[in-house]
């Protein structure tokens, strides 16, 4: 499909996506989004581009590759367990601190945003090796 | 008792220790501990003989009821004394025997470690510790039967062995339990205390027949009885073992254990009789016709059982005492013959009567042992052999029940066990000289020191019976009767009833032995009649069941784990569906409050949407039509998700929905097209299941909505999302706080779905 | 007692970790340092069970029923213990009975996320936490089982992964009905709903949703399908796992569920996992005696053995249901050692097929009694474990006056019997067949890949002789099932919303 | 209204076990969609549904009454992304099972029992 309208469609609608995604992710806790559509619409993202393009090309654009992702997502979720345990004895307790920065205000960030995050992560590195497997260009390093 | 248990124990372990040059001390050593606790138990006789009884338990899991009650009474002492003091002169014995053969130390184990099982077995006073030795017994003589494991012939014959003994055990042990639920112990002198209420219950007779099929099979009744033949196929030494003083008498210690419980009654004393009887003649019966001499002993081995069931059977005490006594007759004659006939296959590469003849004159000494045993085994004076069958006509001539019966039965398989006897010794030992003795042996006094023994034995106390009448048997009865009883053994009783029996009896005996031994024909054509006659063999009749089982079974797993892959999943749906409408059906008071409406009417006209495009999804020849028409109806889904006002899911919905459309358009260029396979019925029968199945869902669903609504869990979620969790959207706090872990748990599938999809697409088909 | 959450995050860190590391030599050694620690932390637990009895833990600090618990009891404990001896066990296994090329699949990755599903699904106290558990276990024996990628193990795959994903679905659909009648998905407070309401209309509907959804899991009789079909397709590395550790999750859930909540109707239920338990008993073992593939044997084994299973659960005393939990633990431990054995005569002599083999007991008289251990024990040979465990089914039965099925379940033993005497005269006795292909060749297994056999032979062991112990856990357990009254004090705290 | 999704979810089980029983492998894969439609369906509105309020609260609105239900949404979310997983690997095993055999039939896939 190299279609010229796609591609350069695709420039756009992708990185429209993505900060979707992003928003999606940030207000996921106030806002219908959170940590899954956001990885999702990053996942969705990339396919669009590679309908565009071809995969091979979408997948060299990438910084971070699938695995990459995939494990930076469970290192964030099982960072985000710990300090529940430590500072309030439970596992996977909510610990929350506010902080401000200009122009934003006052932001609540804590541990269920971290693991969110974490979530993100895992889901954009499934989605993305799972298509590019079915793309069949994938190799292991 | 328990440190001589575990020294038995400890014990079975020495042949694996020792190495080199002591290897050969094993057996030596292994008889030693053997003699050893024969010392410990004879040193006990006076103790037990005044009526002391020796009690040792060690809690094993009591909550159940399962102790190691560890008795020594007057029954068990006799026993003990049997089984060590034989197992003296086997280990002797094998040491000369086995010799020649490898694995040496394997074999010592087993045997020893069941002589340990059978010492356990006979000290038992609980019954659940009793089934454990009687299995252990089971399982140890099935390896050592099949010793000689590369002969196919010795692993059948291990494999009937175990497999009959083996069920009989877990059938008596349904018994034991059966019968413990009453007394609510399974102790042995819980029972005997409980006897009378054990008697009378409802539960007294099915416990006691499952029993009875577990005596059976281990002392080789009919009609379990043809797995001792083929039990010959273990070692010598081990048949020897085997036949007289272990494996097959647990039965009979089982039946002396529980005849002061359970005996007494009408089903106890006919079933016993009846099976004794039968056993005893078709034993005697089918000896004659043997030509492996070894397989003579063995069938007079069953006989001799007949005889000890048919006198616990009677259940008198004087056929107790007969009983008691005959037990030590039996095994001094039968050990001591095995053991010869062992001698004499070593010497001589033969054990068949035909190729064998005149031994007398090359093995002198083992002829006169033999001539000893054999006179003890065919009940001639002096031997105890004669105060043995003497008792058991005097016990069977007063038997209350079905005498006449029982003493024809018993006459004439005394007659026949006289002209095995005497055919045994003409045979094997005088006549012509057949096949000379070719094989040399080194020490021949090490195989004649065991029958030797045990053929004088015989003849002491033949002569002399007061020693073993009142210090073994009389406490042996004691403890059987729970009363006193006074026994005397004479060689001479005076001119009676019994001994004109006795007299016609040898007559009788004698005569079957002159025309069998004169004219060979008369045997041969014995032997074809039988088979003519009993042309059903049991053991033949086992093989072909398990052989009709198996094909059964196979023809049964093919026909439920057929291959079609449909099929399963028909089956699955079709108890799915049978099970939810019975569900249906048996809950029916449900009254829908629910009106139909189809307002709003844009929610009507997306929902048929849906079920349109799922129908064209279903029908469809066109594969691209058959994926867009799913999309479309996964779209309009995630529409009412959005109309119920689930904005979260109906995202995701969409995105998921998307994401899979694109996966299945990746591959369905890879694939082919659909082709139409089944046929209309096929698609006929298919829609009927699976419009019962959603047809149940559908009610299912409708029920459900009925229910009034209660949701205190979410009612708090939404109250504390703000407050506590510091989120807005509950969907959203939901998964990443409340209930984080399902979230967890998602992820990983998420990732390992993931990993597999690239595991298996990555790597080339191997 | 925030350690109990820990059986399930070891696993999901090592998942990390293996993605990560590369080397399949640093790979074996963390999973083998991991599963150690899985069992030490597992054994830590239950001991400390001692006191209170009942273990909770309230994820996130949001308090029973709003949040997730994580509860250990008895039952839940004895399971915990008894998988991870066997995950360790593997482990060390999977070192010498794994190919390279599964090895490089990742196959450690695979293996814990199936090790935290298991352990999630015991410990949790949430029923759509448990789906969830059960849907990672699903994943993970669905990549597990097509690890090689030959024909016959996508063949397998795909009927295992069909009948399974059906199974969940049923799983799914009965929760959102139960949801939706009582408002909660806590276990407990399930429970206590359940046991105060009256009407039982939709109770049962879900009940039968839930009885299809673990009786496709646990391999029952008219379900059970999958199970033949596949295991034997799959490396025996991963067969072992299976064996030990799948089925054993549905029969615990069944125990669990159907001891918890569906204790209205009951009746009907009981007379029903009854003729289930025979029919399945008896369907598993007579295919189990048909067949001359070792693999397929125990296999089919394995169905007639979960028949005992729920006939602990269809008689319904607390001997009897712990007499269950006796025989779940019984059959993970020595079901898992027989099929570590056949792999290792597999090694040995190159085939599964018995037809092929023969003189092992010759060639290494270990492998003999290694074989002997479990085999006797699942045989119900006295003292070794099996023995108790059908000891003590058939005294409940007897003692709740349920003959028939004691019948059946001494008949199946004759068949168990059979079967493990064919594997043992024709593996060990027989002389090896001269026209085999597969002859002479013969590898002697050298210590440490025996380790993890022997480990499982002593514990079958020790079991038997130490079944007061164990059997007095197990009763604790049955009545800790039968009264749920402590378990949901625990669980809910003394709430009562 | 009810009684509608209720037929809804009865069609969707129906087609779903109607693909399953058919001998194509990707009408199977369409089957198991249908069927965990159908099922996230069922839970959905076996919990009670409100057209109405979201479930968005602030500090101003603790009155559950209005609003929907967010714990089933919850769980119907986690039940869609775990059979988007499934559905995947799915997918990649009928792929790869058609790259080894070459067939699309599952009625060839009987050599693994028996």
């Amino acid at each position: 499909m190299n279609s010229v309208i796609l591609q350069v469609a695709s420039k756009y609608v992708k990185w429209l996506l993505v900060v979707f995604a992003l928003i999606a992710l940030y207000r996921g806790h106030n806002f219908p989004g959170g940590g899954f559509i956001g990885g999702l619409l990053v996942g969705l993202s990339v396919i669009f581009s590679s309908l565009a393009y071809d995969a091979q090309r979408a997948r060299n654009s990438l910084k971070i590759q699938p695995e990459g992702y995939i494990a930076l997502g469970l290192l964030t979720i099982f960072l985000s367990i710990l300090p529940g345990v430590f500072l309030k004895q439970y596992f996977m307790a909510g610990v929350w601190t506010s902080i401000h920065i200009p122009f934003l205000g006052v932001i609540k960030l804590g541990t269920p945003f971290l693991f969110d995050i974490g979530v993100f992560f895992a889901v954009i590195g499934v989605t993305l090796m799972s298509f590019f497997t079915f793309s069949n260009i994938m190799k292991w390093k | 008792m328990q440190t001589l248990l575990l020294v038995y124990l400890v014990s079975a372990f020495l042949p694996f220790i020792f190495a080199g040059k002591l290897k050969k001390a094993i057996p030596f050593f292994l008889a030693f501990v053997h003699f050893g606790a024969f010392a410990y138990f004879f040193s006990k006789i006076e103790r037990i003989g005044n009526g002391d009884i020796l009690r040792e338990t060690i809690p094993w899991v009591p909550q159940l009821g399962i102790n190691f009650d560890l008795v020594l009474n007057g029954l068990s002492i006799a026993f003990a004394l049997l089984i060590t003091g034989t197992g003296v002169l086997v280990f002797l014995y094998a040491h000369a025997y086995m010799k020649s053969y490898k694995n040496l130390g394997v074999f010592y184990f087993y045997l020893f470690l069941f002589s340990a099982a059978m010492l356990g077995l006979v000290l038992s006073g609980n019954l659940i510790q009793l089934f454990v030795f009687w299995e252990l017994t089971s399982y140890l003589s099935f390896l050592l039967i099949s010793f000689f494991h590369e002969k196919e012939s010795a692993r059948n014959a291990a494999f009937q062995s175990l497999y009959l003994t083996g069920f009989g055990g877990l059938v008596m042990v349904a018994g034991i339990i059966l019968l413990g639920s009453v007394v609510g112990s399974y102790s042995v002198s819980d029972w005997v205390v409980n006897a009378e209420i054990l008697r009378a219950h409802q539960f007294y007779l099915p416990g006691l027949m499952l029993i009875f099929v577990g005596v059976f099979t281990k002392s080789a009744q009919f009609p379990f009885h043809f797995w001792l033949p083929g039990a010959m196929q273990a070692p010598t030494p081990v048949s020897s073992y085997l036949h007289s003083a272990t494996m097959v008498k647990a039965g009979i210690f089982m039946l002396a254990l529980l005849s002061p419980i359970l005996g007494g009654t009408s089903a106890w004393t006919y079933t016993l009789t009846l099976t004794g009887a039968i056993t005893m003649f078709m034993g005697a019966y089918f000896a004659i016709t043997q030509t492996d001499i070894k397989a003579i002993l063995a069938y007079t081995t069953i006989s001799s059982l007949g005889v000890l069931v048919l006198l616990l059977g009677i259940d008198t005490a004087l056929s107790v005492k007969a009983a008691m006594l005959f037990l030590f007759v039996h095994a001094f004659y039968k050990a001591a013959l095995f053991m010869i006939a062992g001698f004499i296959d070593k010497k001589t590469g033969t054990r068949d009567w035909r190729n064998l003849g005149g031994l007398a004159r090359s093995m002198p000494i083992t002829f006169v042992f033999a001539v000893l045993a054999s006179l003890s085994m065919a009940g001639l004076p002096p031997m105890l052999g004669f105060l043995g069958k003497e008792l058991i006509y005097e016990a069977k001539v007063q038997s209350p029940v079905i005498a006449p019966y029982v003493l024809v039965l018993g006459v004439a398989g005394n007659a026949l066990m006289i002209a095995v006897a005497l055919f045994f010794l003409f045979k094997v030992f005088l006549g012509k000289a057949k096949n000379q003795v070719q094989i040399k042996v080194k020490t021949d006094w090490a195989y004649i020191i065991g029958p030797g023994i045990l053929a004088l034995l015989s003849l002491f106390f033949g002569l002399f019976p007061a020693f073993l009448g009142e210090t073994i048997v009389e406490p042996a009865l004691i403890s059987i009767l729970k009363r006193d009883y006074n026994v005397e053994l004479k060689l001479w009783h005076g001119f009676n009833t019994v001994f004109f029996l006795s007299l016609f009896t040898v007559f009788l005996g004698f005569i079957l032995f002159y025309v069998a031994y004169t004219r060979d024909s008369v045997l041969v054509k014995w032997r074809a009649f039988n088979q003519r006659i009993f042309s059903v063999r049991f053991v033949d009749v086992f093989n072909n069941l398990l052989k009709g089982f198996l094909s059964f079974s196979k023809r049964k797993t093919e026909l439920v784990q057929h291959g079609y892959h449909r099929f399963y999943i028909l089956t699955i749906f079709l108890v799915a569906s049978i099970f939810l409408w019975y569900q249906v059906y048996v809950t029916i008071g449900w009254n829908l409050d629910n009106v139909f409406t189809l307002r709003p009417f844009y929610v009507s006209g997306l929902v048929l949407v849906i079920i349109i495009s799922t129908i064209f999804s279903m029908v469809s020849k066109s594969r691209i039509a058959t994926i867009i028409t799913m999309g479309v109806a996964g779209y309009g889904i995630a529409l009412l998700f959005m109309y119920y006002s689930a904005i979260d899911l109906a995202i995701t919905q969409i995105i998921v929905e998307t994401l899979i459309l694109v996966m299945f358009v990746l591959i369905l260029q890879r694939l082919p097209l659909f082709a139409r396979l089944s046929s209309k019925t096929t698609r006929l029968r298919d829609l009927f299941i699976a419009l019962s199945f959603g047809s149940a869902m559908t009610v299912l669903a409708l029920k459900s909505i009925n229910v009034n609504f209660n949701h205190p869990i979410s009612d708090f979620m939404i109250e504390n999302s703000y407050t506590k969790a510091y989120g807005q959207n509950v969907v959203n706090v939901i998964l990443v706080d409340f209930r984080a872990l399902d979230t967890l748990g998602e992820v990983t599938v998420l990732v390992v779905a993931a990993l597999g999809v690239f595991v298996l697409l990555k790597t080339k088909k191997t | 007692m925030n350690a109990i959450a820990l059986p399930i995050f070891i696993p999901f860190i090592l998942i990390f970790v293996m993605v990560a590391v590369r080397n399949s030599r640093a790979a074996q050694l963390i999973s083998v340092l991991g599963s150690t620690l899985l069992f030490v932390v597992s054994l830590y637990l239950f001991i400390s069970l001692k006191d209170t009895k009942i273990l909770t833990l309230n994820m996130g600090s949001w308090e029973a029923p709003f949040g997730i618990s994580l509860v250990l009891d008895y039952f839940s404990g004895l399971m915990l213990v008894t998988a991870s001896l066997i995950v360790l066990c593997l482990s060390v296994y999977t070192i010498y009975f794994m190919d390279d090329e599964h090895r490089n699949n990742m196959f450690y990755v695979f293996f814990f996320s199936l090790t935290m599903g298991v352990n999630g699904a015991f410990l949790t106290g949430d029923a759509f936490n448990l789906y969830v558990w059960f849907e990672v276990i699903l994943i993970s024996s669905f990549v597990l089982i097509t690890l090689g990628n030959s024909k016959q193990q996508l063949e397998g795959g795909i009927k295992y992964l069909a009948l399974n994903l059906i199974g969940s679905m049923f799983f799914l659909a009965g929760l959102g009905l139960l949801y939706g009648k009582t408002g909660t998905l806590n276990m407990a407070h399930l429970a206590h709903i359940l046991r105060a309401s009256e009407q039982p209309v939709l109770i049962n509907t879900s009940a039968a949703l839930f009885f299809m959804a673990f009786g496709i899991k646990a391999a029952l009789f008219p379900l059970f399908f999958w199970l033949p079909a596949s295991y034997h397709t799959a490396n025996i590395s991963v067969t072992s796992i299976f064996a030990g550790l799948l089925t054993k999750v549905g029969v615990y859930v069944l125990i669990r569920f159907f001891t918890l909540f569906f204790v209205q109707d009951q009746v009907f239920w009981l007379n029903l996992f009854l003729i289930i338990a025979g029919f399945t008993m008896v369907v598993g073992g007579m295919a189990a005696s048909s067949h001359y593939d070792t693999r397929r044997i125990l296999s089919y084994h394995i169905i007639s053995q979960i028949g005992y299973m729920i006939m602990g659960l269809g008689i319904y005393t607390p001997l009897a249901i712990a007499g269950a939990i006796f025989f779940t633990i019984h059959n993970m431990i020595a079901k898992t050692n027989i099929f570590l054995v056949s792999g290792m005569i597999n090694r040995s002599k190159g085939s599964f097929y018995l037809k092929d083999i023969g003189g092992l007991f010759k060639q290494s008289p270990i492998l003999a009694i290694l074989f002997i251990l479990p085999a006797f024990a699942l045989a119900g040979v006295p003292p070794l474990s099996g023995f108790f465990a059908k000891f003590i089914l058939i005294k409940a039965g007897i003692e709740a006056g349920q003959y028939l099925i004691v019948a059946v379940a001494i008949a199946t033993a004759m068949l168990t019997l059979y079967s493990m005497i064919k594997i043992w005269n024709e593996a060990f006795l027989k002389k090896a067949p001269e026209s085999s292909e597969v002859e002479p060749y013969f590898k002697k297994p050298g210590f440490p890949e025996l380790l993890p056999s022997v480990i499982l032979g002593a514990a079958s062991l020790l079991m038997g002789l130490f079944a007061a112990t164990v059997f007095g856990y197990t009763m604790v357990a049955a009545e800790q099932l039968l009264v749920p009254t402590h378990y949901i004090e625990s669980v809910l705290n003394g709430l009562n919303p | 209204m009810e009684i509608v999704l209720a037929i809804l979810i009865g069609v969707l089980y129906t087609a779903g076990v109607y693909m399953l029983l058919r001998r194509s492998i990707l009408k199977f894969i369409i089957g198991i969609i249908f069927l965990s439609n159908a099922t996230n369906l069922l839970v959905f509105i076996s919990s009670g549904i409100i057209a109405g309020q979201p479930a968005f609260v602030d500090g101003t609105t603790p009155s559950p009454n209005n609003l929907s239900d967010p714990l089933p949404q919850a769980l119907v979310l986690t039940a869609i992304v775990i059979g988007f997983g499934i559905v995947v690997f799915t997918l990649a095993l009928k792929f790869k099972f058609f790259e080894t055999t070459g067939t699309d039939d599952l009625d060839q896939l009987q050599q693994t029992d028996n």
